[in-house]
C-alpha cells in the first residue's frame, strides 16, 4: 500500500498472456484480422481505438467469453478455449446486479471477509456510505464505479478493463487513475485497458496500442516515470500526438 | 397524512368493490325472483349455509384436510416443477429431452388420468396429492423455465466471470433474475392446487372441500355448492394475498414490484 | 392363502341401506366378530366406484342401477354378484315440468331428453320408448350428470328429464315436475351389489355376514321409514318428506341374486347393445352369481 | 456440415427419446403380465383402437369438433384475458379494481361452475365455449399482466420522452417488452384449452374428445380412455410446436429465443 | 446545412426554459439545493459537475420524468407537471429497444419520411449499413451513436444531452461535435448538454454552468468565435482552467 516503486514488480500475481494471429468475424464483418501480441506478466497495456473496432472483442476472447474464428489466445502457457478464473473483465455496460445492493455487487464473489474488503474497495472509489443503496438509485458514473470497486477488490492474474472511466468527470477520473495504478502497482496484475481518451492511455499504460481496421497499427512502450502527471512532461505531448494520428 | 391514510384505505378497499356489487346484484335479482332461488341461491342463504357449515364444524374440518392435501401436491408437485423448470433453463440436453415430454403431460386431463392414477397409487391420499403435485407442476415448470431463459445473459457472463461457481451463479443471479417469473408460477399453482383438488375428491373421499362441494352439486343443494365456489374464490384471495406479500418480500429490488413504483 | 381380513367397501351418499348400515355401526361390529374390519371408501358418483373395483382397489361396492354392471362387464371386469335388491319400478320415471303439455310418452318425439348415460333411467327411456312404439332416435338425447339434468331441467332447455329416487322425489316436491311415465310394466329396477372375484373366493363368509346386515337394513328402513328419514336427512341434506317419499318407492327387499335375474339383464344388455351403447355384445351369464354357502 | 446435419437430427429425435422409451417399457410390462392388460391396455391394443377409430372417422370427428370448440374458447378467452392483462397492466386503477376479483374467479373450478354455466348459457355449445374461454382467460391474463408490469421502465421512458402516444409506445414498447412472458401464457392456455373441454363436454355432449375419454371411462372401455390420453399428449406436443414456432417469429430479436443463442 | 453563422439565429424553434429555486430530494440526499436558472431560447448550455452532483436529475426534471421536490420548472411559458412533447432527451444509458433494429430505433417515433430521415441521420453518425442490425450486435459507442441519431432527428424544442459522447473515442468525438453544433446552428433548439469533458464543454457550448453540492457553483458564457478549435485559442485554455477550478 506504501510501495510505489516505478520498476515493474516481477514477483506479482499476473500472468503472461499472448494473441497468436488471432481473427474473430461476425458473420460477414471481419472484425479481428489477425492479431499478434504478447503481454509479459505484469504489463499494463491500454488499448485506443475507433469505435466498434474490436476493442471489446479482443477483451472477450481473452476472457474466454467469445471464442477466436481463427488463431488463439494463450495464459500463462494455456490456451484460452473457455472462462479463464484467472482473468476478471469490467465490462463497458457496469452489469450490476439490481438485486444485490451496491456493497453486493461489489463482493459478489464472496471470498472471505468480502464485507470489510468491498467495504473498503468502495471508499476508495468514493461510495462510501452507499452500501446498502440498489444499484437502480445510482448515477451513471456511481455504476461505472462500483464496477470498478468490483473488478479491483478481485486481485486476478489478467485484470481487463473495458472503458472504466468513460463516465466520470476530470477529477473522479483521475482519483480513480491514481487508485487504479496504486493497487496495479501493489499486486502487478496483467493488465488491458481500453481507453477513448489518449491522455488516460499515456498515464496509465507501460504500453500503448492502437487498434486500426483489425490490426495492431501502433506498438508503443511509454517508460516515463511513475507517478506521471499530465502536461508536465514534453515527451507525454508527442507520444500523444503520435497515437493520435494513428488512430 | 390524511389524505395518505384515506387514500390507503381507499386503495385496500377498492379491490372488494366488484365482488360486493356483484353479491349485491345477486341477492336482487333472486330476491326479485328473476333467478329462482333454488337454482342459484341468495346471498343471505349462502350465508346461512355458510353459517351451519361453520357451527357444526364441518367447514372447517373439510378446508382443513383439503389444505392438508393441496399443500403436500404443494410441496411435491411445486418442487418438481421448480427443479425441472431450472433444470431445463440451465442444461440444454435436459431440457431436449424433458421440455417436450413434459408439454405432452401437461395437456393430459386429470379427469382422464384418474383410473392410471388409482392403479398407481390406489384410492387413498396419495392419489389425491398426487393429482394435485401434477397440477401444481406444470405452472411452476413453465414459468421457472421462461423466468430462467430470459436471465439477462450480461449479467450472467459477470458473474462467470467474476469467478462465480455453478452453484452460486444459480443463487445470487440465475433465481433472482427468473424469481418474478417463478412467482407467477407459483400464484398460477395456488390456484390450481385447490381446483385439482375437486378432481382429486372425486376418488374416494369422505372429506374435503372439493368433496364437500361435488357431494352437495349430487344431491342438488345448491346453497352449498355456491358455498363451496365462494370458498374456492376466498381461498384463491388467500393465496394471491399471500403470492403478494412474499413478492414485495423476494423482489424489494423489483420496480415493478416497489409499493410506490407506479407513482413516482 | 393369505386372507384378507379387511373388506373395503364402495359407496355413495345415494347408497341407502350401506349408509344405514355405516352410521348406525351395525357392520363394523358384526364384521368385528369374525376377525374382519371394514375399510369405508365413499364416491361421489357411481362410475368411478366401478372404476376403482375394476381396478381392485375395493372389494365390494353398494348397491348400483342393473344396467351398471353390464358395462362393468363389457369391459371384461373380473367381478360377481353378491346381493340385489327387489324390483322399485317406481322409483324410476320421466319427469316433465308441472306446465309441460306432454300427456304420453308418445309425444317425446322430437324432444329433448336429459338422462344421464348408461344408468338404469337410461334404460327406462329406451323402454318407455319402444312401448310408445319410438325408437331412441325420435328423440334428442341430453347426457348430462343428474346435478347438471336438474339445473337444465330447471332452466327449461329440456322437455323431460329421467331420474330416480331421491332425486325423483326431490324433483317433484322442491321443483314442483310431474312424472310422466314411471317404469311399472316397463322396466324392473333392481339394484345389484357386487364383489371382486378374488374377494369373495377368499371371504365368502365376510360376504355372508354383509348380506344379512343388509337384509335386516332393509327391514329396519321398511319398518321404521321416520326413524330412517331422520338418519339420512343430514346425510343427504333432503327433506325428510322428500326421503320418505323416495325410501317408500324403494323395495329395499335384499336378496339372493338368481339365474332368473341374469334373463332380466340380458334383456339390457341386448337393448343397449341394439342402440350401439355396448361396445360388444355381452353374454350375461357368463357373469358369475355368488352361492351362500358355496 | 456433415456433423451439423447429424445433430440436427439428433436433436429434433432427442424430444421423443423419453416418450419412446415410456412406451416401450409400458408394452413390456403389459406383455410380460406385470400389469392386467384388463386395467391397462397394452400399447398395441391402444394401437388398435386408435386404428379403429381412424377408420371408421370418429376419431376424426371427435377431434375436428372439440378442435371447433377450443379454438372458439381460446379467442373468446384468449382474448379476454389479454386484454385484461393489458389493462391491469398498464393502468393503476384497473389492476386495483379487477385484478383480485380475477384472483378469485380463477380459483373457482369448472366442475363446481358447471350447474351455474348451465343456467346461464343452457346446454348447448355457448356453455362448452365459456367453459374454455374462463379456462384460458387466466394464464393468458396472468402472464400478460406480469409481462407488462416487468417491461424496462426505461425503455418506457425513453419511447414517452419521444412522443410515442399512447398506442404507439404500447405497440412499439409494452407488447414488444411482454411478449416473451404473452407467449407463455398462450404455451399454457393451448394445454389448458384441451383440459378444459374434458369438464365442458360432460355438458350434453355426444361428440369431442373430452365426450369420447369420459364416455369410454364410463363404461370402463380403458383402451379408449387411454387413446384419448394419448391424443390430448399429441394435442399438447402440437401446441407446444405451434408456440415454438410463434415465439421464433415474435421474438427473434431476444437472445434467449435465438436458435443457436445457447452456443455462443 | 451550409449556414455557418456564429449569431445565435432567433427565429429557431428553440424554447425557453427557467428553473426556478429547484430544489430535489432522494429520501435524505438533497441533490439539488436551489437551482435557478434563466436559459434564453436556443441557446446551447453546457453543466459540468461532479459524478453524482445531480446533473441527470435536473435533466429529467426538465424532461418531466420526474418533479422537483420544491421550486418550479418552466419551459415556453408553461410549468412543467409530466412529460413535455416539445423535449427530447438522451439518456446516458443508450437504452435502445432490443426488438427494434438499428433504424427502427432511430426512427421510433415514426414521423414522416422516418426511414429517409433516420437512414441520414445514421449515416451521419457513421453507421450507415448498419441499419437493420440487433441493437444487440452493437459496440458501446455505436449504441451511443445511434442514440444520438435518435435524438437529432427528433428537432425538437428542447433537446437534453446527457454525456452523448462519453464512450467515443477522440476522433469519432470530434464528428460527433461537428454534427451536433451544424443540427444546432441549422435549428436553434435550446440544448443542455451534460459532460464530463470540460474542453468539450467550451468547444460547443454558448455557456457553461458547473454543479457543485446542488448548487449552480459557476455561471459563465463562452463568446468564442465559432467553427471552434481546441487548443488555438489561448483563451479557451484560460476558460478551461476557471471550470477545473470550479468542479
Ligand atoms: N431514484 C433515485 N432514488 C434515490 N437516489 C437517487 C435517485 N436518482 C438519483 N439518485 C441519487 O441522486 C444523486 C444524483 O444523481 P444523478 O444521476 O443526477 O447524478 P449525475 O450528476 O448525473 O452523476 P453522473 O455524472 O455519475 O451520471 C446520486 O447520488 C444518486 O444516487
Ligand atoms: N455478437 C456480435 N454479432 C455481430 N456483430 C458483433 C457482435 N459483437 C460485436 N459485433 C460487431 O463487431 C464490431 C466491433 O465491436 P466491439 O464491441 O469490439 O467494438 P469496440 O472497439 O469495443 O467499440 P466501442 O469503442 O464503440 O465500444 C462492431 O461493429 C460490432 O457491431
Ligand atoms: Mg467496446
Ligand atoms: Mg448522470
Amino acid at each position: 500500500m506504501t510501495e510505489t516503486t516505478d520498476e515493474p514488480r516481477r514477483g506479482g500475481i499476473g500472468l503472461p498472456l499472448r494473441l497468436d494471429s488471432v481473427t474473430r468475424s461476425f458473420g460477414s464483418l471481419k472484425v479481428l484480422k489477425g492479431v499478434t501480441l504478447d503481454i509479459p506478466r505484469g504489463q499494463f497495456v491500454a488499448i485506443v481505438g475507433r469505435s466498434g473496432g474490436g476493442k471489446t472483442t479482443i477483451l472477450r476472447l481473452v476472457a474466454g467469453l467469445d471464442l477466436p474464428t481463427s488463431g488463439s489466445v494463450v495464459i500463462g502457457g494455456e490456451v484460452v478455449c473457455g472462462l479463464q478464473p484467472s482473468v476478471r473483465l469490467l465490462f463497458q455496460d457496469a452489469r450490476l446486479l439490481p438485486w444485490q445492493t451496491v456493497i453486493g455487487n461489489v463482493g459478489v464473489a464472496r471470498g472471505k471477509d468480502w464485507k470489510e474488503t468491498a467495504r473498503a474497495a468502495l471508499e476508495d472509489v468514493g461510495l462510501a456510505g452507499r452500501e446498502n443503496d440498489w444499484p437502480a438509485v445510482l448515477s451513471g458514473g456511481q455504476r461505472q464505479r462500483v464496477a470498478l470497486a468490483r473488478a479491483l477488490v478481485s486481485r486476478p492474474g489478467v485484470l481487463l478493463l473495458d472503458e472504466p472511466f468513460g463516465a466520470l468527470d476530470a477529477l473522479t477520473r483521475l482519483e480513480m487513475h491514481k487508485l487504479t495504478e496504486r493497487l496495479w502497482q501493489e499486486n502487478r496484475f496483467t493488465t488491458i485497458l481500453i481507453t477513448h481518451d489518449v491522455a488516460e492511455a499515456v498515464a496509465l499504460a507501460d504500453r500503448v496500442l492502437v487498434l486500426r481496421e483489425g490490426h495492431i497499427a501502433l506498438d508503443i512502450p511509454i517508460d516515463l516515470p511513475r507517478p506521471r502527471r499530465e502536461h508536465i512532461d514534453p515527451k507525454s505531448a508527442e507520444i500523444k500526438a503520435r497515437i493520435l494520428k494513428e488512430v | 397524512m390524511r389524505q395518505g391514510f384515506l387514500s390507503r384505505v381507499g386503495t385496500s378497499l377498492a379491490p372488494w368493490a366488484l365482488p360486493v356489487l356483484l353479491v349485491v346484484a345477486w341477492e336482487i335479482a333472486c330476491n326479485a325472483g328473476i333467478v329462482s332461488q333454488r337454482v342459484l341461491p341468495a346471498p343471505s342463504q349462502v350465508a346461512a349455509a355458510f353459517w351451519a357449515a361453520i357451527w357444526d364444524g364441518t367447514l372447517f374440518e373439510h378446508v382443513g384436510i383439503s389444505a392438508q392435501r393441496a399443500l403436500q401436491g404443494l410441496m411435491i408437485g411445486g418442487g418438481a416443477g421448480f427443479f425441472l423448470g431450472v433444470l431445463c433453463g440451465v442444461l440444454r440436453p435436459a431440457e431436449v429431452l424433458i421440455d417436450s415430454s413434459l408439454q405432452m403431460l401437461r395437456n393430459v386431463p386429470h379427469l382422464a388420468m384418474i383410473p392410471l392414477v388409482i392403479i398407481w397409487f390406489g384410492i387413498d391420499e396419495e392419489a389425491k396429492v398426487f393429482l394435485v403435485a401434477i397440477g401444481v407442476m406444470f405452472p411452476m415448470y413453465l414459468n421457472t423455465y421462461h423466468g430462467i431463459r430470459t436471465v439477462d445473459k450480461g449479467l450472467i457472463e459477470m458473474a462467470k466471470v467474476y469467478g462465480l461457481g455453478p452453484f452460486a451463479l444459480f443463487r445470487r443471479v440465475i433465481l433472482p433474475g427468473a424469481m418474478s417469473s417463478v412467482m407467477v408460477g407459483l400464484r398460477y399453482a395456488l390456484g390450481i392446487m385447490w381446483l385439482t383438488l375437486i378432481v382429486a375428491e372425486t376418488i374416494s373421499a369422505s372429506s374435503g372441500i372439493g368433496y364437500m362441494t361435488m357431494n352437495a352439486r349430487e344431491f342438488l343443494q345448491t346453497d352449498v355448492v355456491v358455498l363451496g365456489i365462494l370458498i374456492y374464490a376466498l381461498l384463491g384471495k388467500l393465496a394471491d394475498v399471500l403470492t403478494r406479500a412474499l413478492e414485495r418480500r423476494l423482489l424489494s429490488w423489483h420496480p415493478a414490484y416497489q409499493v410506490k413504483g407506479r407513482t413516482a | 392363502e393369505d386372507k384378507p381380513d379387511t373388506v373395503r367397501i364402495g359407496f355413495q351418499k345415494s347408497s341407502t341401506l350401506i349408509t344405514v348400515l355405516k352410521t348406525q355401526g351395525k357392520l363394523d361390529a358384526a364384521l368385528q366378530k369374525i376377525g374382519v374390519s371394514v375399510k369405508w371408501n365413499e364416491f361421489t358418483s357411481g362410475p368411478p366406484m366401478l372404476e376403482a373395483l375394476n381396478i381392485g382397489a375395493i372389494d365390494l361396492t353398494a348397491d348400483v342401477a342393473d344396467t351398471v354392471p353390464i358395462f362393468a362387464q363389457a369391459a371384461g371386469a373380473n367381478m360377481i354378484y353378491v346381493a340385489q335388491e327387489a324390483p322399485s319400478p317406481t322409483a324410476q320415471a320421466i319427469l316433465i315440468p308441472a306446465a309441460s303439455e306432454l300427456k304420453s310418452p308418445a309425444e317425446l318425439k322430437g324432444k329433448r331428453v336429459a338422462l344421464t348415460k348408461g344408468t338404469g333411467g337410461h334404460y327406462l327411456l329406451l323402454a318407455t320408448l319402444a312401448k310408445a312404439g319410438l325408437t331412441f332416435k325420435d328423440i334428442q338425447p341430453v347426457y348430462l350428470g343428474q346435478a347438471d339434468c336438474r339445473a337444465a331441467f330447471e332452466r327449461g332447455s329440456v322437455d323431460a328429464w329421467v331420474t330416480w329416487d331421491p332425486y325423483l322425489s326431490a324433483g317433484e316436491i322442491q321443483a314442483g315436475a310431474r312424472v310422466l311415465a314411471d317404469g311399472k310394466d316397463v322396466a324392473l329396477y333392481q339394484r345389484y351389489y357386487l364383489a371382486s372375484t378374488a374377494f369373495a373366493t377368499a371371504r365368502p363368509d365376510v360376504l355372508a355376514v354383509i348380506f344379512d346386515e343388509l337384509h335386516a337394513a332393509g327391514k329396519w328402513v321398511k319398518d321404521n321409514p321416520q326413524a330412517a328419514a331422520e338418519l339420512l336427512k343430514p346425510i343427504w341434506g333432503l327433506d325428510t318428506k322428500i326421503i320418505e317419499q323416495a325410501n317408500g318407492r324403494r323395495s329395499y327387499d335384499v336378496r339372493l341374486p338368481t339365474t332368473n335375474n341374469l334373463v332380466d339383464q340380458q334383456i339390457i344388455a341386448d337393448t343397449f347393445f341394439k342402440e350401439q351403447l355396448l361396445p360388444k355384445a355381452v353374454d350375461v351369464k357368463s357373469a358369475k352369481i355368488w352361492h351362500r354357502g358355496s
